[in-house]
Parts: C-alpha cells; sequence; structure tokens
C-alpha cells in the first residue's frame, strides 16, 4: 500500500478532532458572513406579516424536544418577535410534553422583551398528549383539547380566545418540531379542515416537506439554523441563528475538502495499486 | 384541492353591481332587520349598509353542530368603514337573536361550530362601524346534520377500493398457481451469506427493527423479515440479538423468534433475554445499542424497519466496529445515510418487498403483483394528467376541465 | 381460539378503523375517538412488560456475575429513582424533573449530536466517484452542502441557485416516487394484516 | 452551590462522559449509557402511566372520575372505561405460560386497529395528493419551467418504475428504471449535503451548554 491508500486508511478519529476545531474556532473569531433569503422562508415571513394587530392570533405550536433546540429554539423567538413587533397576537401549544418548558421559555422571554400582557396579547395553552387527537380535536373546538390555558384559566374567560373556536378562526398555525409531527399538522389539520399551516423543521426534514410546499399544504417553511438566520435577517435582528451560520461554513467547507482529497487520494492510489478498491460498497 | 372540504380564504371582491344590488337589497330589507329587541340598533340616517346576500347552509361532511353562514359584504366595507360582523343565530325567524360569531372587515363567511343538531335555525349578520350595528334580513330555517358519508373523500374511497381489489385479485391469482417472477433485491440475495459470516466468525447477529412502533406498517415489514432471519439463525445456530425500543414490539418480535426457531426443531436454542427491551427514548436507546455493538463486536447488523436522525450513528458505529450491514426502511430522510454507511440498502417499498422476496410465499407474491398493477395504473394517471395539462396550457383545451378532473381526481 | 379471535379481531378493527375516515357522523366518530384511547392506553400497558425484560437481562447479569454487572446496578438505580420519584410527582423543580433535564436531555442531546461526528467521517469514508450513481450522489451533496452556508453565496452567485434546483428538481420527483411507493407498501401490507396473510405479528402461526 | 449549578455540572459532566465515546469505549461511557438507559426506561413507564393508564382507566375504574367529571359505577362510561384496562391486562397473559397466547387478542385489536387507520390517510395524502403534485403541463419547452416540469414528471415516472418488482427491469422498463435510480442518487445526495447543517447545529448547542452554560467562558 502507497502512501496515498494509508491515507485512506487514517483513523477516523484525526477527522473528529478536525470537526471539534472547526466547530470552536469560530466561538473566539466570529466571521459574520452575508445571508440570502429564500423563498419558503419568504412566503412563512409574508404569512406571518399579513396577519391583522390585535385580530384572530398566530398559532404556533412547539412541538420539539430539547434535543432540537439548537435549529429550532432561534426560529420560535424570530417568529414571536416577528409577531409581537407587529402586534399580532400569540397562542402557543406543544404536541411534545417535553416542548412544555421551551414553549413557556421561548414565550415569556419574547413577551416580557416587548412589554406584551398575558392572556390580552398572548396566551400559552400547554401540553396535550395524543398528536392527531389534538389535531383532529381542534378542528371541531379548540376548548374541547384546551378547556384552559397552561395554568387553569378557562378558555372562555381570556379575552383573546373570544370567538376563537377552531381552524377556521386561526389564519396561521405554524408548527416547529424535529420530527413527522409537520405531517401530523398537515394530514389532520390542513386535509380535513383547510387550515392554513406553516413549519419550521430542522434541516434534515426539509427536503421531506418540499413536496408539501409545492401542493400548497404547507404555506411557507424555514429549515434549519440558515431557516432561522434567514428570518432573523428578514426581522433585521441577528441571533443565535445568524452566529451559528459562521460555525456552520467552516464546518461545511471542511466536509468538502475531505470528500475531494478522499477522492483524489482514492483514484491517486488506484491507478498506482488498483487491488486497494473495495471495501465499502457504494450506492 | 384546496376549498374541497372547506372555505376558500379569499373574500370576494366588491364590485360595482354587487355594491347597487346591495344597496338596494338593504333598502328594502332595512326595516326587517331591525327588530324591536335589538335596542342597540336603532335606525339611523347614515348608516352603514347592511350585509346582504345572507346564506346559511349546514356544513356538509362533518359530524353535526356546525352551519356555513355566508354573505355578501357591505358596500361600506370597502370604504374602510366596518369594523366588523357580527353573526347572529335564533331559533325562531325574527326574535331571539344571539350572537355566535365576530370576523374581520373583508371576511365573508363564517362556520358556526356551536350550531344545535336537527334543530331549525335562522341567522342575521350584523354590520358594526364601532357605534352602532345594522342587521341583515334573517335567513333560514337551516338545520344542522352530522353526514353518514364524507363526499369530499369519494376518491380515496374509489381508489382505496380499487387497490383492495387489486391485491385481492393478484393474491387469489397466486394462490390458484400463477407463477409469480419477482426481480433481485440486491441486500436479500446477500442474507445467506451475512448469516453463514456471523457462524464462522462465531458472532452474534444484531437485528434493528428501527425506533417506531408496531402502528408503524414499515415495522410490521420488519418484523416479517425478522421471522425469515430467525428461521436462518436457528438453523446455523448463531446467536441472534435483537433490542427494542417499544415494549409491544418486544412483545411481538419475542413471539416471531420463538415461532421460527419452533419452526426449525431448534426451540431449546431460542433465548428470551436476547430480545428484549431497551428504552423508548430515542438517543438513550442508541447510547444502549452503539455499547452493545462495541462489546459485542457482530458480525452483521441488520437494520430493518422506520429510522430517524439515530439512523447514522447506528450505522457508523457498526461500520466501526467492521460489521457486515444491511439496512432498509421507507424513511425518506434516512435513506442517505444508510446508502454511504451500510453494504447493502432496501430502499422504500423494497423493505415491503422483502418478506415476499425471502419467503416467495405465493400470497405474498401476488400482493407484490398487485401494488405493480397499481403502480402502472398511477404511472399512467400521472402521464394522462401531465398530457391533458399541456393541451390546456396551449389551448386545446379548457383549464376548467383540466382543474376539475385533477381536484376531484 | 388461539388463531382465530385474534386475527377476527384483527379485522375488525382493521376494518372499523378504515371506513370511519369516510363517516363523519358522531355515532361512528365517538367509537373511533374511544378505540384510538384503547390502542394508546394497551400501549402503556406494554411499558410495564418492557420495563420487566430490561430488568430480567440486568438481574440476569447481577446474579450470573457477568463482567460489566457493576453497570447493570447503575442502570436499576436510574430506573429505580426515575419510577420512585415519578410516583410522588412530576411538576417542574420536582426531583423527577430534575433527572430528567440533567441526566436524559444532555446525555441525549449529545449522543445526537455525534452525528456532526459521524457525517463527516461517513462522507469520507463512503463518497467515491466509483460509478454514475456514487458520483452524482457525492456531486448533489457537495452542491447542496456549499448551497446551504453562507460561504457558497460568496463562492459563486449560483450555487444557492443551483442548490435550490436540485432540490425543488431532482430531489422533489425521487422523494415524490418514493413515497408513492412507499404509500402502496404501507397500504398492501396494512391489507394483508387485516386480512390474514400476512400473519408474523402473532407469531407467524399457519 | 444551589440546585441549578449541580444539575448543570452533573448534565456537563454526562456530556463529556458521552463525548468520550468517540475516542473509544471507557468506563465513563459505559455508566453514562447504563445511567441513560435506565433513567429514560423509568421516564418513559411513569409518562405514559400518568398520560394514559391513569386518565382513561384507573381513574374512571376505581375513583369514578373522568377528567374533572363524576361517572357512575356500572355505567356505560365505567364499562367502556373498563374495557381497554381488562385490554391491557391480558397483554400480562404472556408471563404465565399456558394462557400466554391471549395475549394475542389484545395484539390483535392493536396491530388490526392501527393498520386499518392507516389505508385512507395514507392514500390520500402519500398516493393522491402526490399524482396531482406530479402531473405537470410539459409544454414551452423554450422556457426554464417547461423543462422542468419535463424533468420532474420523468423522474417520478422513472422513480416508480425502479420500484417495480413483477417485471424484469429491461428494455423501456430498464430504461426507465435506470433514470429513475439516478434521480433517487442525486436527490439521497442532495438530502446528505442538506442534513450536514442540523448535525452541526446540534453539536453547536452543545458545545454552547458546555462553555456558556457550564463554564461560562464565552
Amino acid at each position: 500500500m502507497n502512501r496515498l491508500g494509508k491515507f485512506l486508511q487514517i483513523d477516523r478519529r484525526w477527522i473528529f478532532l478536525a470537526i471539534l476545531i472547526a466547530v470552536l474556532a469560530p466561538f473566539i473569531w466570529p466571521m459574520g458572513l452575508p445571508i440570502v433569503i429564500t423563498k419558503p422562508v419568504q412566503d412563512l415571513y409574508n404569512a406571518v406579516d399579513a396577519i391583522p394587530p390585535n385580530g384572530e392570533p398566530l398559532f404556533i405550536s412547539i412541538d420539539y424536544s430539547p434535543s432540537t433546540v439548537p435549529e429550532l429554539d432561534p426560529m420560535a423567538l424570530a417568529i414571536l418577535r416577528h409577531a409581537f413587533s407587529k402586534d399580532i397576537r400569540v397562542a402557543v401549544l406543544t404536541l411534545d410534553p417535553a416542548g412544555y418548558g421551551l414553549a413557556e421559555r421561548a414565550l415569556e422571554a419574547v413577551a416580557a422583551e416587548f412589554g406584551k400582557e398575558r392572556h390580552k396579547d398572548y396566551v400559552f395553552l400547554g401540553f396535550q398528549p395524543g398528536i392527531s387527537a389534538v389535531v383532529l380535536g381542534m378542528g371541531i373546538n379548540i376548548r374541547n383539547v384546551f378547556p384552559e390555558d397552561a395554568y387553569g384559566t378557562p378558555l372562555s374567560e381570556i379575552p383573546m380566545m373570544e370567538g376563537i373556536r377552531n381552524y377556521d378562526q386561526i389564519p396561521l398555525l405554524i408548527t416547529l418540531s424535529g420530527t413527522a409531527v409537520v405531517e401530523a399538522w398537515v394530514i389532520y389539520a390542513h386535509q380535513p379542515y383547510d387550515a392554513q399551516i406553516g413549519a419550521g423543521v430542522t434541516a434534515v426534514m426539509a427536503t421531506d416537506y418540499y413536496p408539501f410546499l409545492d401542493t400548497g399544504q404547507l404555506v411557507g417553511m424555514l429549515g434549519g439554523m440558515r431557516g432561522a438566520a434567514e428570518y432573523e435577517t428578514l426581522i433585521d435582528r441577528h441571533d443565535a441563528g445568524v452566529r451559528g451560520m459562521d460555525s456552520q461554513s467552516v464546518i461545511h467547507i471542511l466536509i468538502i475538502v475531505l470528500i475531494v482529497v478522499g477522492n483524489i487520494a482514492y483514484f491517486g492510489s488506484r491507478k498506482r495499486a488498483p487491488e486497494t478498491a473495495g471495501g465499502d460498497a457504494a450506492a | 384541492m384546496r376549498g374541497a372540504t372547506g372555505f376558500s380564504r379569499r373574500t370576494r371582491p366588491v364590485g360595482g353591481p354587487t355594491i347597487v344590488t346591495a344597496t338596494l337589497a338593504a333598502l328594502l330589507l332595512f326595516p326587517a332587520a331591525l327588530p324591536a329587541q335589538e335596542p342597540e340598533a336603532p335606525a339611523p340616517v347614515a348608516a352603514i349598509a347592511p350585509p346582504a346576500g345572507v346564506l346559511a347552509v349546514d356544513s356538509p361532511d362533518d359530524r353535526g353542530g356546525s352551519v356555513d353562514v355566508s354573505w355578501d359584504l357591505s358596500p361600506d366595507d370597502a370604504e374602510g368603514r366596518v369594523l366588523c360582523y357580527r353573526i347572529y343565530r335564533s331559533a325562531h325567524p325574527d326574535t331571539g337573536f344571539a350572537p355566535v360569531g365576530l370576523v374581520a372587515p373583508g371576511v365573508s363567511r363564517f362556520r358556526d361550530s356551536a350550531a344545535p343538531d336537527g334543530t331549525p335555525l335562522h341567522y342575521r349578520v350584523a354590520v358594526s362601524d364601532g357605534e352602532r350595528e345594522v342587521f341583515s334580513a334573517s335567513f333560514g330555517p337551516v338545520e344542522a346534520l352530522p353526514q353518514w358519508f364524507h363526499r369530499g373523500r369519494i376518491t380515496v374511497l374509489i381508489a382505496s377500493l380499487g387497490f383492495v381489489v387489486a391485491i385481492v385479485y393478484f393474491v387469489r391469482a397466486a394462490k390458484a398457481g400463477k407463477d409469480l417472477f419477482i426481480r433481485r433485491l440486491a441486500g436479500l440475495d446477500h442474507m445467506d451469506d451475512a448469516v453463514g459470516r456471523a457462524t464462522e466468525m462465531g458472532k452474534p447477529i444484531l437485528f434493528i427493527s428501527g425506533l417506531s412502533t408496531i402502528s408503524d406498517v414499515a415495522t410490521i415489514a420488519a418484523v416479517n423479515i425478522l421471522g425469515e432471519v430467525a428461521k436462518k439463525t436457528a438453523e446455523y445456530n448463531t446467536r441472534l440479538i435483537v433490542p427494542c425500543a417499544d415494549p409491544i414490539v418486544m412483545a411481538v418480535e419475542q413471539e416471531v423468534v420463538k415461532e421460527a426457531y419452533a419452526k426449525v426443531g431448534r426451540v431449546d436454542a431460542y433465548n428470551e433475554d436476547d430480545v428484549f427491551y431497551l428504552t423508548r427514548s430515542q438517543f438513550a436507546y442508541v447510547a444502549g445499542v452503539s455499547g452493545i455493538m462495541v462489546r459485542q463486536r457482530p458480525a452483521t447488523i441488520l437494520y430493518m424497519g422506520m429510522f430517524y436522525a439515530e439512523s447514522l450513528v447506528l450505522a457508523e458505529t457498526g461500520a466501526s466496529v467492521g460489521s457486515i450491514q444491511i439496512a432498509g426502511t421507507d424513511a425518506v430522510t434516512q435513506l442517505p445515510f444508510f446508502i454511504t454507511s451500510c453494504d447493502y440498502t432496501l430502499i422504500g417499498e423494497e423493505l415491503y418487498a422483502a418478506s415476499a422476496y425471502l419467503s416467495r410465499e405465493p400470497v405474498l407474491l401476488g400482493g407484490l403483483k398487485g401494488q405493480d398493477m397499481t403502480k402502472a395504473a398511477i404511472g399512467l394517471a400521472i402521464v394522462l394528467g401531465a398530457i391533458s395539462a399541456t393541451l390546456a396550457a396551449l389551448g386545446v383545451i379548457p383549464w376548467d376541465f383540466v382543474a376539475r378532473v385533477l381536484v376531484n381526481a | 381460539m388461539r388463531r382465530h379471535v385474534p386475527l377476527a379481531l384483527c379485522f375488525i378493527a382493521g376494518v372499523f378503523m378504515a371506513i370511519q375516515y369516510f363517516i363523519p357522523h358522531p355515532s361512528v366518530q365517538a367509537w373511533y375517538e374511544r378505540l384510538l384511547a384503547w390502542l394508546q392506553t394497551l400501549l402503556a400497558f406494554a411499558f410495564l412488560i418492557g420495563t420487566v425484560s430490561l430488568v430480567r437481562l440486568h438481574a440476569h447479569k447481577i446474579g450470573h456475575k457477568v463482567a460489566g454487572r457493576g453497570y447493570s446496578w447503575v442502570l436499576f438505580v436510574g430506573l429505580g429513582l426515575m419510577v420512585g420519584f415519578g410516583f410522588k410527582g412530576r411538576a417542574p423543580g420536582s426531583p423527577f424533573d430534575f433527572m430528567f433535564q440533567n441526566v436524559q436531555v444532555p446525555i441525549e442531546g449529545t449522543m445526537f449530536s455525534l452525528l456532526a461526528f459521524y457525517i463527516a467521517s461517513a462522507a469520507f469514508r463512503a463518497f467515491r466517484a466509483r460509478t454514475l450513481e456514487a458520483t452524482l450522489l457525492l456531486l448533489a451533496a457537495t452542491i447542496v452542502m456549499l448551497g446551504r452556508v453562507p460561504v457558497g453565496d460568496l463562492l459563486h452567485r449560483s450555487i444557492p441557485a443551483a442548490t435550490d434546483w436540485i432540490l425543488n428538481v431532482p430531489n422533489m420527483a425521487s422523494k415524490r416516487g418514493i413515497m408513492i411507493g412507499v404509500g402502496l407498501g404501507m397500504m398492501a401490507t396494512a391489507l394483508k394484516i387485516m386480512l390474514g396473510i400476512e400473519r408474523a405479528w402473532m407469531g407467524g402461526t399457519d | 452551590m444551589n440546585m441549578t449549578l449541580i444539575g448543570t455540572t452533573l448534565a456537563a459532566l454526562l456530556t463529556i462522559a458521552v463525548y468520550s465515546f468517540l475516542y473509544k469505549d471507557n468506563p465513563f461511557y459505559k455508566f453514562a449509557e447504563h445511567l441513560v438507559v435506565g433513567v429514560s426506561a423509568g421516564y418513559y413507564l411513569v409518562i405514559y402511566y400518568y398520560n394514559f393508564i391513569d386518565p382513561t382507566v384507573v381513574s374512571p375504574v376505581f375513583r369514578l372520575r373522568i377528567g374533572g367529571d363524576a361517572i357512575l359505577l356500572g355505567g356505560v362510561d365505567w364499562w367502556m372505561a373498563l374495557i381497554p384496562g381488562l385490554l391491557g391486562l391480558i397483554l400480562y397473559a404472556r408471563f404465565f405460560p399456558k394462557i400466554g397466547w391471549v395475549s394475542r387478542w389484545a395484539l390483535g385489536i392493536y396491530v388490526g386497529g392501527y393498520s386499518g387507520l392507516g389505508i385512507a390517510p395514507v392514500m390520500q395524502a402519500r398516493v393522491l395528493d402526490q399524482i396531482r403534485g406530479g402531473a405537470l403541463p410539459v409544454h414551452a419547452l423554450h422556457t426554464g419551467q417547461g423543462w422542468t416540469n419535463l424533468l420532474l414528471v420523468v423522474g417520478l415516472l422513472g422513480t416508480l418504475t425502479y420500484f417495480f418488482f413483477s417485471l424484469k427491469h429491461k428494455g423501456v422498463l430498464g430504461g426507465l428504471a435506470r433514470i429513475g435510480i439516478v434521480f433517487i442518487m442525486v436527490g439521497f445526495g442532495a438530502s446528505f449535503g442538506y442534513t450536514v447543517m442540523s448535525r452541526v447545529s446540534l453539536l453547536i448547542g452543545r458545545m454552547n451548554f458546555l462553555l456558556h452554560d457550564w463554564l461560562r467562558i464565552v
């Protein structure tokens, strides 16, 4: 085996070390690279922007758990900031038991930032188990599934919820999720009740939902940390999303360099020693 | 598509003729719209014009308790004088109206989802400019009723029935002894080798049936494959380890493995502790399975079923301990990772074909034939749809027609 | 009784759940909701069976003095604490919540983040332009990777557009095709289960 | 030393224990691994009990309450709550070999119910809607959109053909299937590339936790 061939057998722990360095470096030297806005993000932004102030509330379903916080939390914050800055009322709920604390924290933080009043400008409905049952139930009457808000106030006593019965009075519902919950919203809220659904998903789920954007089953979508960064750029409020994109750039380039170098080594070593081909089968 | 089951969100623009009609109607109907017991609405001279053309119908395709109300916007809406529309309901045509909802200006429809079933109901729509409310004529009677059939889903019903017929027909044909061909599925051809390799090396085989519950059809497909794999490991006397992430899946898989061992007469070799529950929690499960991989160093790892983000952690850990890995999943998002990290991967529907392929049971092969025929029909539908859309775009046939066909298809 | 009853129950439950989709009438929907709640409850009951299996496996390790049995004790402590705390109270700030937030969440989050390392090593190891298919895979991956980060925009103007095109055209076409195929496979398997053709779930007794 | 700090420190040490697995398997990882398996198994046992068994069975049957409402002993609601309880209990029959087969009754309902539940929505969302989305006009090949639509239609047909199992992939069918696999591979490459970002995001999140929440150095 020649030197190039040996490179292909390199201990993968060197790659791990390189990744670790790459993720830590931008923490020390921020770069602040520019962000381009994509259509699904612009669409979602426009949909939120079109909601009349102090009217029917924007619903945000915080359907993620702590494992996807780095990608989805910045989205929640950016959308909440957008809504509150335009005096749009917000109702937050969660279909993930682990999302309760996350939803509450994000909502209270941004509401305090804009001096918003609970029950007048925003409401936290809390968690209900049984995803499809909740989504379907909200189509009949929100009060059936959320008889009271997270702190025990009956919905009938919450001023901003007056007249809000089901999806017909919800101009837009945004689900933020790292799982297939998005599909539940599409199948059980959009399909039967024609609810307008927007989504914020992890980068990995995003490709899955492109067909739904195309068919109009989703109004718009934020994909991964970049989606959050784009939204932050649209509302002109840079935060964790934009910051994280620097680390992202470095690691993406590193992986591409690894692929390129790996292929050069592979073809170089094969010319001289053709028998080294094999090992892991290609697709 | 949209609007097939509910209202369109678009509001009607108020055109010239509409304004005239609405004003006329308002003038004509005005007195009737002012019942004596509604004191908050005195007859003003320069009042805003009430909405006309109020229409209330039982909401279609629902479980009852709901009425759809629509109206023509007040002519004053376009001038921005309207604050809101309030919808009133009563059991009588001209008394006892109570508000049931409120909508913003520019909106000309409302779904009253609290309507009592089976009672004659009357509706009125009042327009408000902030100071007073002006009522429309009442419309009625209308009854809210539950429906026994969801008309919007007739296409789904027909398509589903067609599919059932296709499957049943080919299953019966297969039972009758028709010879059925099945194309090669690369990963599964190596199943025997993979089991054989484990036997030679004296190392176990790890079978991971995904993280989903048995309610996921992919998990059931995995269980079917496990049955075939267990038969082989029983024959070769190779240890089969099955860590589960769902307790019901575990219960089912214990049955399946035990039965497979019994079938080849090796019930003594079955160890119930090898088919066990770890935890339902996604990455706690991954932590546990990764530990099993690095300590047991299985010769072969099979990933079959529904997978989420954990796929690559598992497959890379498996690759690092030198296992032969065969994966199969219908999780489109995870397929790229299995393809890069595993030796063979069953893509999407191939997972469902696997049990037929491995068992060669005629009824299962028949079902597969039925699927293929449906696929051919779908391909044809897409081609025909594309052709008619093209013809419409070229102006040969009207778009209306295509739209109708596509929406109802 | 052993074979026909479960198959009959399976058929009846399946047919009911399938046709309720078309019947909005409350008399049917009420049963649908009831049955759905029963199914979820059934799963909840099964958790005890699963936990018993886990406990038995590790009790076995301890009983037979298998190497590393100390870790089985660690597992028992974790399990015991959660169940003990859990039945006392689960509100935020409770010991149950403390364990969840400071043991389960960080370990799971960290396991998840290992993917950043593994995705790099997988790309390096497997992305070799050996065949046409493999080449397309690695080219598409590289372009999309560049297009997802701001650096890509700086490198060449057309990279984000190319990324969008790959995601919206070839990616969409293949995803849609796979989705339809998977849909057919799912429905066929579900149907075969209801009809009792596919019966591996009950041990495949035939 | 308050509880928050203790919690954060515990979480940070466990985080580092898991990362040590990247170097090699070691006692710290084994400790974290067994701990999290135990803790999470306990978590789900408790959560599922309180979210399902308690409200649907235990509360109505023994405390005669559904949610906040009282029910009658022996009434319809009471019996309806008893059924899932009995179904759940017969699952445990598997612990007694002689009557183990009874547990299949509950499994039958479970498996059958979920099988049936999926059929129509899958037909709607995964098949019919996708056919609608896939039938695009392919005229105007002098524009980008025309070609895009043509590719979408051809790619979709190719992918579908690839999943033909009962015919040999030869001739036209073989050609289409080949086109299909090309599209599939490009799609997979795109998914892979697209995913890198979310994985790195998670790593950034953990590093943020260690450096900011725990050590407070950034």
